[in-house]
């Protein structure tokens, strides 16, 4: 009967290729490490979802919806293809996710303390260095990563997942599954990543450095600082306007007091949405053409030398910073400039009640923590304007 | 491009781009500092305004009390 | 005054055909049924008040926008027509809402039974004797459905809205609104329909049976069985998993406990948007048009037939499960597998306990009405790649 | 070095534009109005901070998506743009912001006293009389506007911010931003602009009246309700069911206590997700170009004149309803009738309890306030469906 | 259009505006008084059906009942 | 096509749709069971992860904590 030939190659195991099963097992994985590990799941359940039913032979979750000559609807398109065309290529996922993290953010403990934005800026070199070596790996051959693909792998250094999968929507489509998987694992994987690189490049002394209470903040100081950033971000800074503006936004709802409601919707009810979409949508970047290659290989690699480089930056630079200041800098908080909210500001912490059981760091390394945040997306507005000015 | 290029490209955009973000991290260190000076010299300090919870709030509320009214006065029944 | 006869030429008087003022009452009726009667409210009230506004003369509720020369924007569309092309045409909203349904689901008791599942299987056969049922009429040149038509008025026997509406948005459109409001309606009227065919097919002494207590389900198994769902349906049945999938991804994020907050945003916030979005624009399908003719006259009937068939077959297969198994089923729960949860399953139990008031059927009622929630997403895959295959 | 210059060349500095610098001002006094004044912050906060991003030079927040030959995104949209199309130019947002509204608005007190639709239906001849106004200068040659222009600007009168809105999206997409500004600024203002007037139009004694207490409203009544006014648009003002519709709608979900949930969704999350974009695509229309001109400054004048004349019409009509009616009318609640619910209702109040402190007038007033907003919506669909009748 | 034919329009328009409000909430006065003649003379006042809280409103209760027994707990022991 | 075509192909779909329902739920029985009895077999019942409420969560218990803390201090002061 042809309508049982039909169903038999409707069916997956006529049409299921090696690739798509590895990738299933992929998605499987993901579920198991956000379920079981814990790692990162608001993101990575979505994401394994969305992985494996976008290789779900002859779903067709991922087609394009087709129009017949009269313009009029043939066939509808799979639910991926709209949210990722709609979501993800228009960008509007990432920057709603980031005015939600605009409206959870405190920006207390760097107001009572700017000095640790540098702590932030220095942690970003692990963003930069990591571009270099995806040049280099692809300068030696091993690799074919073009500027805008490096620049798009070198943002998972920036610890932040609504930069990277902005970076990457915007210049590497096709890395987009990869660096986002990437970015969200090694946030998770922050607390294996960073305590040895902040015990070896620090003190004893240094781990138990006490800093000086943080003064309190004043509302008034809280509501002023987004609007600040925003205008110098308006003046020097156009390209990172986009996440920076919708950050600053976010964040305004917040402090303001005013709009108490507004905010409450922004870091739930509407937060929540985008991330189940934008989850599945990333989900639907993890193809076995786009994913099973070297490339990935060198995109996980990269990525957690992006991870160590910026750790180790932030370190470093709170060395510095201690030669040339009377309040000295605990360094194990540079570690936090990598931003991974807040995951790396309790490493911090963590890592110095090792030292010193009665110092908290927690607060201190919010500063840095935060400011990573800043430090990321301005490095992806540099990155953007930069890669689509010489046509990267 | 070539891998020359590509590499002179990346090292300038390296360079570009942890000067932009070192510079520009320095001028919000600055202007955040001169704000906050600012800020605590001119402005007193103000009662946080009452949060003003939305419809929802009020509902959630009322169901709230609703709640605790009934708990109250079954626990004054034990 | 040109503008006095403009004015009257806009007002309703003047365009008001007998069919619109015919389906602006069956909107009203709609929202009687919703409001005095507590039929579906969530669906019927959103639907009587989509059909009342897309029958106001004039209003150009379902107007698509114009474009001028240049492709600017020259007149905007209506609302009805941006929810409808948005949401439905394109599959979304029903399987967001399926996604939630998913999050909502409890497959606590199909775990500790699992072979009521069989329970869910039969009473499908409502569903393709019904499409039999449509092919008859118009064989015998009654009506005039095609076998996409049947298919998708077979589907009402499925008794689960969003399926009912996701498989007739790609089979039969113009069918849409009256299949989705004789599903909702039938669905009301379970405590009605089901009950006599229930005591006439079963001896008092079946309906007192009692079965045996459920055993507890470990939080493991409540996480495996959406995963194993989901690899099954990519495996055997990709056609289902645009339905399956969302549904299966609902239920991880509710029982995997590591994603609470978006678990509650899909049961609550998510859903309930795409709740009045979509009533609004299944509503809108209800034009004179398309709702006043025989046809629907047809779908009513044949969707009544839909919902007996397949409570009789339900109850016959637990009565047929009997003759082959130690463990005995009470045959009531087998008029759950229709799903229209968890109505079906309160019916089972309110039957039972006039045969045997200390008898609580409803939890063991719970599993093959679940079951019967996969059973008509399987079928709803069959039928769309069986018609589309053909070329329906 | 090219790409220094390249960076220069992006930065604010080299191309802010004096209009643009002037427009961030605007939009930071609109944020500090809203935050520090608590003029509506709901809308003004995030329409300032669209209006500060939309000036950011080079930021591209409205660029528009760009398409290569094969119809493939080559370069993606600002998220101000995708706002503004999908929500604005298509009337999506101030249509589910009017459902909102309609699921938070309890008819009670107008059921309960229904002539005083008519001191709403008087309110509504500050939109007319400032159409005139707005043709006046016109015709003066002081500016230019046509008659879409003068009917958009008119509906300021309206105190109605998503009618305002919605008609300005319809009529005068290029005035929308002061329009808008206006109409929420005006609506703040209303304890200002108010009183003076209120007194002067009634004498002491007349503030000095007290109304008869309003009879309780049974559940029913509040049902039928919109189901009537639904009906009664559909039949006589079609070009006003839009906003009507969806208003009724939502008193609808909220009166018949049946849809709960949908109805705090309505009034919650989704009401303010919708505010939140309004806001900023509202914001995205203070472009230098569109606002700095001296339409800007007649829109200004002509809004608060509009307001006022409203006022003036509502404490009137109050006056001359007593000279027909037995069960006197304190004159005060007719300036209610503008709208701007419930701040000028609980002016009416405020007002009449310095004239007699026993005397508290806010539900009373709460009648006409309501009636506004029908009123205003009329007016709306009026204006609509004459001029795109004449084709503006 | 000249200014005088804009001056007719915006006449014109003003005249049918607040005729038609007028005319429309006139006949809504009508109507909605009749209606509740009827619905006070025929419909006798039903007491307003039991809100229907969705998942997430039992999900709410629950977590507000927690709160509130381990409250009362917390109190009696004191 | 023509009504006996029309009748064979809606024969062909019943029988291929049943099928279908029953082969798959079929299965989907039996590798319930199986996993079922694995996973007892092998898995210890771990005590279920502490629900990660969201600020949402948080913010509700706070107000739901202070609105506690007001009705029990009320109700002590009765
Ligand atoms: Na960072
Ligand atoms: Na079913
Ligand atoms: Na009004």
């Amino acid at each position: 009967m042809d309508s049982l030939i039909q169903l038999y190659r409707d069916s997956g195991f006529y049409q299921l290729e090696a690739g798509q099963a590895v990738m299933v097992l992929v998605g499987l994985l993901l579920i198991f490490l956000a379920i079981r590990k814990g790692f990162e799941p608001l993101l990575l359940l979505p994401i394994g979802v969305g992985a494996v039913l976008v290789n779900v032979p002859g779903a067709g979750f991922l087609a394009a919806p087709i129009m017949d000559a009269g313009g009029h609807l043939a066939s509808p398109g799979g639910i991926l293809y709209y949210i990722y065309e709609a979501g993800i290529a228009t960008g509007m996922f990432p920057l709603v996710i980031f005015m939600g993290v605009g409206a959870m953010t405190d920006f207390g403990p760097l107001l009572a303390n700017p000095r640790t934005l540098l702590l932030g800026a220095a942690a970003q070199f692990g963003i930069f260095s990591t571009v270099m070596g995806a040049i280099a790996l692809s300068s030696l051959g091993l690799m074919d990563f073009s500027l805008a693909d490096a620049a798009a792998i070198g943002i998972i250094g920036g610890a932040d997942g609504p930069t990277a999968i902005f970076v990457a929507s915007r210049l590497a489509p096709d890395l987009l599954g990869a660096i986002a998987v990437a970015a969200y694992s090694y946030m998770a994987l922050v607390p294996l990543i960073q305590p040895p690189i902040m015990r070896w490049l620090t003190t004893e002394a240094e781990r138990k450095i006490v800093m000086q209470q943080l003064r309190t903040v004043s509302r008034t100081e809280k509501i002023m600082f987004p609007l600040l950033l925003l205008i110098l971000v308006a003046l020097f800074l156009p390209s990172a306007a986009p996440l920076l503006g919708m950050f600053c936004f976010g964040n305004l709802m917040r402090e303001s007091g005013v709009v108490e409601r507004l905010s409450d919707t922004a870091q739930n009810a509407l937060i929540n949405i985008t991330t189940i979409f934008l989850g599945l949508g990333v989900g639907s970047k993890l193809s076995s053409g786009a994913f099973l290659n070297a490339e990935t290989l060198g995109i996980l690699v990269l990525g957690v030398i992006a991870f160590s480089i910026g750790t180790a930056s932030g370190v470093l630079m709170a060395k510095l910073m201690n030669r040339f200041s009377g309040h000295p800098i605990n360094p194990l908080i540079g570690a936090a400039g990598v931003s991974a909210v807040p995951m790396a500001a309790r490493v911090a912490n963590k890592v110095g009640l090792e030292a010193n059981p009665q110092n908290f760091l927690l607060m201190h390394a919010m500063g840095p923590n935060v400011a990573g945040v800043i430090g990321s997306a301005v490095a992806a507005g540099v990155m953007i304007s930069y890669v689509s000015g010489i046509g990267g | 491009m070539n891998s020359t290029d590509l590499l002179a490209e990346g090292l300038s955009l390296m360079l570009l781009g942890m000067g932009t973000v070192f510079v520009f991290l320095i001028i919000l260190v600055f202007a955040t500092s001169t704000m906050s000076t600012l800020v605590r010299r001119y402005v007193p300090e103000n009662p946080p305004v009452p949060v003003k919870s939305g419809p929802g709030g009020q509902l959630n509320d009322q169901r709230v009390l609703a709640v605790i009214s009934a708990a109250i006065h079954a626990h004054r029944n034990k």
